[in-house]
Order: C-alpha cells, then sequence, then structure tokens
C-alpha cells in the first residue's frame, strides 16, 4: 500500500516534468491524460470516491478530449505532423 | 429579525437570477433588466446603509438552515453596504456613458452575452464585499475573473484577445497562490469562516505555535490578491485590456474589479488575520516598497505612451501603487486613506476613460495626443469633464484626488521609518501625474483649424452628457464630503473589527 | 529550517512540487497549449494537498454505512466538497483559456504570445 | 583519428550517428509547392529574428533573460518557501490535527438526520454549503457564455476573413483543409464502420451510467457534477461517430438555452427558498424522506438532476463550439 504510493506519487512528478520538456504537443496532453489518471487513483486510496470519479470524468476524459480537439484546431495532430510549435 | 437584513441576499441572488434570464431574453430585454438590476440593487444597499448606520451594529445572515460553522454565512456592516451601494453607481454610470461603443464595437448577436457578464459581474462583487467565508470568496473571485475576461474581449479584435489571455494567464497564478495558502490556513485552524480563521489564528499566534506555516500563507495570499489586483511587477497585461476593451468594460475593469480584490485584501486583514498580526508581519514592508515602485513606474510609463486610453491604463498602474503603499504604512490611518483613495481612483478613473472616448470619438476615432488638439472644443462636456478628471488626479484641492493624497501624507507623517520615502516619493508621483496629464489638457485645448472633424454637440448625446455630469458631481462631492465619509470609513473598520 | 514533518507529509510535499513545476509552466512556458497544461498541473496539486489533508490514517470514505455514524469511522469530508468545487472551476476556466488559444492561432497562426505581440506590433493597432 | 569512437565523432559533428542506420521514410499525404515552404519559413525567420535577434533587438533580449532569471528564481524560491511551510504543517493522517474539529464532527454526526443524505460529502455541498456550490455552476454558465462569445459564429462566416497573418499562409492553410476529408460534414470518421458499431453499443451504456450515477448521488460517490460529464462524454462520442447531422436531431442551440434556463432557474429558486426560510428561521416543509431510498433527502436529489443537465449540456457545447463553432 505504502510502496505503491510512493510509485503513483513519483510518477506524478515525472508526468509533470516531462510535460514541461516533451517536444510534440500531443505528446504532452497524453502523458498530461495519465497524469490525471494516476491522481483520481491516487485520490481513490485516500478514501475520497467522490474526487475519484469526478477527476476521472472531468479531468481525463472531457479536459482532455478539449485539448485534442483544440490540437486539431490548431494543426498540431491529424495527418500530418507539423512541427512549427515545438519550441 | 427585521425583513431589511434580507436585503444583501437578495441583491447577491437577484443579480445572479438575472444574469440567468438574460441568456434567454433579447438584447434590449436584456439592457432594460441590467438597468433595473443595478437600479434595484444600489437602492437596496442605500437602504441598508441607511439602516445599519441607525442600529450601528453589523449582522449575519445564514445562507441556509445552519449557524456559523457548519452553514455559508454572509455580513454586512457600514463599509460593505457602503462600497456595494458605491459598485452600483459607477456601474450604473459606466454602462449609461459607453452605451452607443458598446453598440457599435460588439457584435449584434452577443450582446444579450454582455448583459449576462455583465450582472453576474456584479454579482461576484456584491459577493466579495459581503462574504464571510473564504472559500465562498475563492468560487466568487473565478466568477470576477473570468467576467472580466469575457468584458475584455467581447469587442473582437487582435488587441483585446491578446490582452485577454495575458490578463488570464496572470490572474489564474493569482488564484493558485491564493487558493493554496486558503488551504493551509484550513489546515492550520481546521475552519473557513472569517471569524473562526481569525479567533483559530489569535491563539495559535499567542501560543506562538506554527508560526513558519501562519507567515508563509498570509505572505501567499497577500502576493495572489496582488498579482490579481495588477500591482506594480504584474502589470503587464494592464494596459492592453484597458486600451482596446470597450469604454465600459475599461472603465468597470479599472474601479470595479481590481477594486473588489482589494477589498476582499482589506477584509482578510480585518476579519481573517487580524490586523495586529499583519502590522508586526514583514509582508507589509514588502507590500510597501512594491507600492511605491508602482507609483514611480506607473507614471514614468504613461509619460512615455502617445495613445490616450494607454495613457490613463497606466496611470491605474501607480493609483494602485498608492493604494498599496497605504496598506504598507500598517497604520489604521494609512488603511483609511488607502480605502478613501479606493473610492476616489474609482470615481475618477471612470470619468477620465468615458471622457477620453468623447475625445476620441471627435478625432475620428484617433488616439494619438497630435490627432487629439482641439477635441475639446469639438466635444465640450468631454473637455470639462477630461479637465476635471485630470485635476482630480494630479491633487487639485476641491476634487477627490487632493484629500486621498492629503490622507497618505497625514498617515505617513510621524512614522517612525517610512515617512521619508512615502512623502518623497509621494511627491515625486504627484509631479509626474501632473506632466502627463497636464500635457494632455493642454493638448486638447489647443485650437486646431485645419482639422475636419465633426463636432459633437450636448444635444446630440443626451446620456452621455448626463453620464459625464454624474461623474463630475460624483467627484467634487468625494472631495467637499471627505469629513463624513472618513467617519463613516473608521466606523466601517471599527465594524469589522 | 525545516521543520519536524516534513517526511510524514511526503505527500503534502509532492504536492507542493507539483504546484511550482505548474506554476512555472505558467509563467514560463512559450507555448500556451503548455501553459494550459501547466494551469491543470498546478490546479489538481491544489486539490491533492487538500485530499491529503482530508485523510485520516484507518478510517473510510464518509458515506454512511450500516448506520454508523460515529466520528471515529469517517475521514473528513469537507476537503472533499472543496475540492469538488474546484474541479468544475478548473474545467471551465481551462475550457475558456483553450478556446482563446483557437481565436489566437487562427488569427496569428501562431502560440508564442511574444509572437503575438510582435505581430500587433507590425500590425499597428 | 581511426581510433575515435562513434560518440566522440558525433560529439565533434563529423558525422551523424544515426545515418544508414534508421530507416527513413518519405513523407506522405500532401507536400506543399517548395516556393510556399520557403516563402513561410522566410516570414517566420523573419519575425523571430525581431523578437530575438540580438544585433536588432538588445533590449529586448535582455529583458527576456531578465525575466527568466526572475521568474526562474522567484519559482524556486517559492518551491523552498512552500516546501519549509509544509515541513511545518500538521501532520498527515493524525485524527488530532485542528482539520478535525466539531465541524466535520458535526457533518459526520449529524449530516444523515439534518440533509437525509447517506453520502455525506453530497449532503454538505448541497445542503450545509449550497452557496459555494450554486457560486459554483454559476462559474460554467459564465464560462459557456464567454466560449459562446469567443467561438460562436452564427452566420458560419468564413475564418479568410480575419486571417490577417496574410495571403502567404492563406494557401498553406487552404491546403491543408483539403487533407481533411470530411471536415465539413463535422465528423473526422465519417467511414469508420468499426467506431460506429462500438459506439452504438457504447454509449447508451454510458449515459445510462451517467443517469444512475446522477441519481444515486445522495447514496453512492458521485453526484450531478461527476455524471452530467459522464453524459457529455457519452454525447461527445455519439457525435464523434456519427456526425453533427445526428446529434442536431436532438440537441441544437435551443434545447442547450433552455435546457440550461430551466435548470439554472429552479436550482437558484430552489436555493432561494431554502436560504431565505433558514435565515429568517421558518420551517422548509420539504420532507427528508427514509434515508437510503432514492426519493430521499428533500432537496438535493432534484438539485443533482438539475446540475447534472446543466453539466452535461456545457460540456457538449464546449466541444461542439470548439469543433465546429455552432451546434
Amino acid at each position: 500500500m505504502n510502496i505503491l504510493t510512493y510509485i503513483l506519487l513519483g510518477f506524478l512528478v515525472i508526468c509533470a516534468i516531462s510535460v514541461t520538456f516533451s517536444k510534440k504537443l500531443l505528446n504532452s496532453v497524453l502523458i498530461f491524460m495519465s497524469y490525471s489518471l494516476v491522481m483520481s487513483i491516487i485520490w481513490m486510496m485516500l478514501e475520497s470516491p467522490d474526487l475519484a470519479i469526478t477527476e476521472a470524468a472531468v479531468g481525463a476524459g472531457v479536459t482532455s478530449v478539449l485539448f485534442f480537439v483544440t490540437l486539431r484546431k490548431i494543426h498540431a495532430m491529424g495527418e500530418e505532423d507539423v512541427d512549427d510549435e515545438e519550441r | 429579525m427585521d425583513f431589511i437584513q434580507n436585503f444583501p441576499f437578495f441583491s447577491i441572488i437577484l443579480s445572479m437570477f438575472s444574469g440567468i434570464v438574460s441568456s434567454v431574453l433579447p438584447v434590449k430585454a436584456a439592457r432594460r433588466l441590467n438597468t433595473f438590476l443595478i437600479v434595484a440593487v444600489g437602492v437596496m444597499s442605500g437602504i441598508l446603509l441607511v439602516y445599519l448606520t441607525g442600529t450601528g451594529e453589523p449582522f449575519v445572515y445564514w445562507m441556509g438552515h445552519f449557524p456559523a460553522p457548519w452553514g455559508n454565512e454572509i455580513r454586512a456592516g457600514v463599509l460593505e453596504a457602503g462600497m456595494a451601494l458605491f459598485f452600483c453607481l459607477i456601474m450604473f454610470l459606466s454602462m449609461l456613458g459607453g452605451r452607443r461603443q458598446l453598440a457599435e464595437e460588439v457584435a449584434e448577436n452577443k450582446q444579450n452575452l454582455y448583459y449576462i457578464l455583465v450582472d453576474l459581474l456584479l454579482s461576484s462583487l456584491l459577493a466579495l464585499v459581503y462574504t464571510n467565508d473564504l472559500f465562498t470568496a475563492y468560487v466568487f473571485v473565478e466568477i470576477n475573473t473570468i467576467s472580466a475576461c469575457g468584458l475584455i474581449m467581447v469587442r473582437e479584435i487582435g488587441r483585446t484577445f491578446e490582452a485577454a489571455i495575458r490578463y488570464m494567464i496572470m490572474s489564474l497564478l493569482g488564484s493558485g497562490l491564493f487558493l493554496v495558502s486558503l488551504c493551509m490556513l484550513y489546515d492550520l485552524t481546521g475552519h473557513l469562516l472569517m471569524s473562526n480563521i481569525k479567533e483559530s489564528v489569535a491563539a495559535l499566534a499567542a501560543r506562538g505555535e506554527y508560526t513558519v506555516p501562519l507567515m508563509t500563507t498570509i505572505g501567499l495570499l497577500c502576493a495572489g490578491l496582488a498579482i490579481k489586483s495588477a500591482l506594480f511587477p504584474f502589470h503587464s497585461w494592464l494596459p492592453d485590456a484597458y486600451g482596446y476593451s470597450t469604454v465600459s468594460s475599461a472603465a468597470m475593469l479599472s474601479s470595479l474589479v481590481s477594486k473588489g480584490y482589494i477589498f476582499l485584501l482589506i477584509k482578510i486583514f480585518y476579519r481573517v488575520i487580524g490586523f495586529e498580526i499583519i502590522a508586526q508581519s514583514k509582508i507589509i514592508n514588502v507590500l510597501f516598497i512594491f507600492g511605491l515602485l508602482g507609483m514611480i513606474f506607473g507614471s514614468t510609463s504613461a509619460i512615455q505612451e502617445n495613445d490616450i486610453r494607454r495613457m490613463i491604463a497606466f496611470s491605474s498602474v501607480a493609483q494602485i501603487g498608492y493604494i498599496y503603499m497605504g496598506f504598507g504604512l500598517g497604520t489604521e490611518a494609512g488603511m483609511t486613506a488607502s480605502i478613501f483613495h479606493m473610492l476616489s481612483h474609482a470615481a475618477t478613473k471612470s470619468l477620465l476613460f468615458v471622457a477620453a472616448v468623447g475625445l476620441t470619438d471627435a478625432s475620428k476615432g484617433r488616439r494619438e495626443f497630435v490627432e487629439l488638439t482641439g477635441s475639446a472644443y469639438r466635444n465640450k462636456m468631454a473637455g470639462i469633464a477630461f479637465t476635471v478628471g485630470s485635476l482630480s488626479m494630479v491633487g487639485m484641492p476641491m476634487f477627490s484626488g487632493f484629500v486621498s493624497k492629503l490622507l497618505f501624507a497625514e498617515a505617513s507623517i510621524g512614522h517612525a521609518h517610512k515617512m521619508l520615502p512615502a512623502v518623497l516619493v509621494l511627491a515625486l508621483s504627484t509631479i509626474l501625474n501632473a506632466i502627463y496629464f497636464m500635457k494632455t489638457v493642454i493638448r486638447i485645448y489647443v485650437p486646431d483649424y485645419r482639422s475636419d472633424c465633426r463636432t459633437i454637440t450636448i444635444k446630440k448625446q443626451k446620456a452621455y452628457a448626463f453620464t459625464l455630469v454624474c461623474f463630475i458631481l460624483l467627484n467634487v462631492a468625494l472631495g467637499m464630503l471627505s469629513k463624513p465619509l472618513e467617519g463613516w470609513i473608521h466606523s466601517g473598520l471599527a465594524m469589522f473589527g | 529550517m525545516f521543520g519536524p514533518n516534513l517526511f510524514t507529509n511526503y505527500g503534502e510535499a509532492v504536492s507542493v512540487i507539483l504546484f511550482v513545476i505548474g506554476f512555472s509552466n505558467l509563467l514560463l512556458q512559450k507555448n500556451l497549449i503548455k501553459k494550459i497544461i501547466g494551469l491543470n498541473i498546478m490546479d489538481t496539486a491544489v486539490y491533492l494537498f487538500l485530499a491529503e489533508k482530508g485523510y485520516i490514517r484507518d478510517r473510510v470514505a464518509p458515506i454512511v454505512v450500516d448506520g454508523i455514524q460515529e466520528v471515529e469511522a469517517y475521514i473528513n469530508p469537507v476537503p472533499s466538497g472543496l475540492v469538488l468545487t474546484g474541479i468544475v472551476v478548473s474545467v471551465s476556466v481551462t475550457a475558456i483559456m483553450l478556446s482563446l488559444t483557437i481565436r489566437l492561432y487562427r488569427r496569428y497562426h501562431t502560440l508564442d504570445l511574444d509572437e503575438i505581440s510582435m505581430l500587433l506590433k507590425k500590425e499597428g493597432r | 583519428m581511426k581510433k575515435d569512437s562513434a560518440f566522440s565523432r558525433w560529439f565533434y559533428g563529423e558525422r551523424d550517428t544515426l545515418l544508414d542506420r534508421v530507416e527513413m521514410k518519405p513523407q506522405t499525404g500532401h507536400a506543399p509547392r517548395a516556393g510556399e515552404i520557403r516563402e513561410l519559413m522566410e516570414e517566420r525567420r523573419l519575425i523571430r529574428e525581431h523578437i530575438y535577434d540580438v544585433e536588432d533587438n538588445q533590449k529586448l533580449k535582455l529583458f527576456h533573460r531578465l525575466y527568466q532569471v526572475a521568474a526562474v528564481v522567484f519559482c524556486a524560491t517559492l518551491m523552498l518557501i512552500m516546501l519549509v511551510a509544509v515541513s511545518w504543517l500538521p501532520e498527515n493522517g493524525n485524527p488530532d490535527n485542528p482539520v478535525n474539529n466539531e465541524v466535520s464532527a458535526r457533518y459526520i454526526e449529524n449530516g444523515l438526520q439534518e440533509t437525509g443524505a447517506v453520502n455525506i460529502v453530497t449532503g454538505m455541498i448541497l445542503d450545509y454549503r449550497a452557496f459555494d456550490t450554486f457560486g459554483e455552476s454559476n462559474v460554467l454558465f459564465i464560462s459557456t457564455v464567454t466560449v459562446l462569445i469567443l467561438l460562436h459564429n452564427k452566420k458560419k462566416k468564413e475564418t479568410g476573413a480575419e486571417d490577417v497573418a496574410g495571403g502567404r499562409a492563406n494557401t498553406a492553410e487552404k491546403s491543408r483543409k483539403s487533407a481533411g476529408p470530411a471536415e465539413k460534414s463535422g465528423s473526422i470518421y465519417e467511414e469508420n464502420l468499426i467506431l460506429q458499431k462500438i459506439a452504438g453499443i457504447l454509449v447508451p451504456i454510458i449515459v445510462i451510467f451517467g443517469v444512475y450515477v446522477i441519481l444515486n448521488g445522495h447514496l453512492s460517490p458521485g453526484g450531478g457534477f461527476s455524471g452530467g460529464a459522464i453524459i457529455g462524454a457519452g454525447l461527445i462520442l455519439y457525435q464523434n461517430a456519427f456526425g453533427f447531422e445526428k446529434t442536431e436531431r436532438f440537441f441544437t442551440e435551443k434545447t442547450y438555452k433552455w435546457i440550461c434556463f430551466f435548470a439554472l432557474t429552479f436550482y437558484c429558486l430552489a436555493k432561494s427558498y431554502s436560504f431565505f426560510t433558514g435565515a429568517n428561521h421558518l420551517e422548509s416543509g420539504i420532507p427528508l424522506g427514509k434515508p437510503g431510498a432514492i426519493l430521499s433527502s428533500g432537496l438535493i436529489l432534484p438539485l443533482n438532476i438539475c446540475v447534472g443537465l446543466v453539466v452535461a449540456c456545457t460540456m457538449y457545447t464546449f466541444f461542439a463550439m470548439f469543433r465546429k463553432g455552432d451546434f
């Protein structure tokens, strides 16, 4: 139980840092999505199921969808890889 | 319980409800509803103010069936009711003064959305003024931020989008700091209600427990609200946001939105942490220094500016600096001066924005100073109003700006360490103010015969002229009635206690 | 300088680190999308902090089971309620930021705020 | 120099280590004319130079550097300060912390009797601290308003009208648009049979689960917000599989407007009644029912339904606005 918590918390920090340094926007958004999922698992372990279910639906679900639609709108994902935005 | 005690609750709920209803109304009905709402809330606040002055006792109002630490609560004293009245007054005049520009600059199908934003802005301001619960304050701070963002970018041009996103980034940084400090405070005290937190904080301070996290929390809280109200190093969004949004938005942003945050900060000083603890801490020194820097930097930037609206916006940075300098003095007199300056700045700045729009309209919509030559002759009312506003900003006796500067000087004199810098910077800033405002006034009164711009007479724009007259009267009233206002502020601060 | 509870409060420490990472992303990143992700990280970090604060060892979630209503049985419900409110706020803010980004991109074909400012100056409006 | 390792040669730039080892695929898809690309890149380069160039823009560059250094220092200090503060905070998970005081005790001990909700968190946010929650649904409402201002284009104007960055980018833009085949009909995956079949099975399940979460908000984890978000996600999946024409049959701007209006109005009136009676110490007269039953806990169930409707509509509206700028 305790070790799992350590691992998950470490995973959160790694996710947050790699969002900062990842080159492609799509990768950042995917990493953020997994960050949200891990966060909801941690909340489950902290005995807050209300939060976990909301974060899983809102954070990992709807927010990520909104990010994906935005990426599509700004041509950062899709058929071609446009790397103009990677700076 | 008297029926009048329901009024704060009524005014908050009524403004939220009008926002919701406006979403299905046509534009005209939404506008009427908005006007009615502002007037109704203003009247209610006025009655409440009279009632509270009569009883002399603040009261708390349960939001629900449960008493203090369990349910939400709002609280009204003299200062809160007066602030609500003042906010309604300014909002009414700003909406009236910018109505024509609104119709021109905002797309037809989006105007009723604008009125929704204004309704909800009013509700959030009222909630910030009346709330007795920190987390409620956070939720309404967010409503305030979002509606302010909407007000900026409702005029859909590139500048306003850029300004809106800069504004959002800055205020979200501020909100994050505010939220995290709120959580730490909750962790230390176990309460979210202001009165209970204050008791716990006083107990903690007396026992000397948790000093480090408590000080950190207070610092983060101040930093968050300072960022949100555009204190000096965090003002980069401000000139574009005030300079290019439609004029009602600019007037409301400068005079209401930032003042809402500052009023919340005052409330936190007095009702959450306790003024003694704040006055002893080092945090106010930081606020003091940044206030002084802001006063000088804002004025020098305004001098370099070549655009009248942006110049007024930079002047706002300087005025926010004055207010934080008053906090930084850490005395009762300094707080009084700051609160008075909030009022006087709100009245004057919205007057200046509305008048400046009249001047630019009479110069083919151009905003550079060269183009404004002689515009005061083409739009007489706007010229007079702009002159009055400038004189008030510079600190001419009879107008409101003079009184606030006097109060600042009085507050700083006799202070052991901060007297010299405060008085020096005050004098320097006044001179700088005079340079750029008088430059503008002279420019608009230089005759320009070559110009082929149209003349705008008072008859053509009666509502606009009426607004300006009201603003001028408000300004003069603030300047002349300084003694009773000071008394009102003192009794309000005492009621906070 | 450091107090006694740094290692017992490891959850809070991690949430504070996440908060600062999100904060610096929001402050320093040039790319708007990454700024928005930073904002979300910052908000969730605060909610993690609150959830950690509500947790009490060996107690269960505050949903009444079998009519047991002793304080000793359940964790603190207050932080959960605050976080629920907060999550919705952060979703709304994210949606607004993203739509602003779309509008700016449509106009200027870039996600860099400095570049946008430069283009604005060139536009001269 | 034969003894140089591959690393050191790569390090001194003599050779690209990855050359000839990685399989290079030719790019597929639309390739703009070489001239166009060069033009675009040139334009970008000029702008970038203007911003970051040392010779032209010494002052701005200095400012950027200073800003970055200041920001990094600020963040580092912030982290240090907050870590120190955390280390002094009360111990995690300790039952004697100041947080666990009479406030949470009353929520747990009397929550069931006073609100009728088995899930104490739901009872707390919709009854004890209902004003916050009302403010929160207003946040959602106002954010929808802002998104509508930004992205709603009723007349279906082409975006080219506001394309200020110039005509040169326009051509590339158009070619990109033509690359997405079904952009106009609204569904990217118009032809995708697998998606449609799976969505046909999943969407009803998702929506029913959402409804379950909403209706059981006072009995089990969840409530209006999570349930509404789940339903919204289901709607988004449905739209992605079947396109906008199908969704427009039951969800248009009018639907959104009136659902939101009625739900929020009911919420506002119900809560005003409850606040008013509470503050004036009157009986509200709303029966709480038997705890544990679906029809119990007074106003909480209808409020959850209202919140769920608002959230579901809002989520779908966000998505539709982002995708198309229309419903």
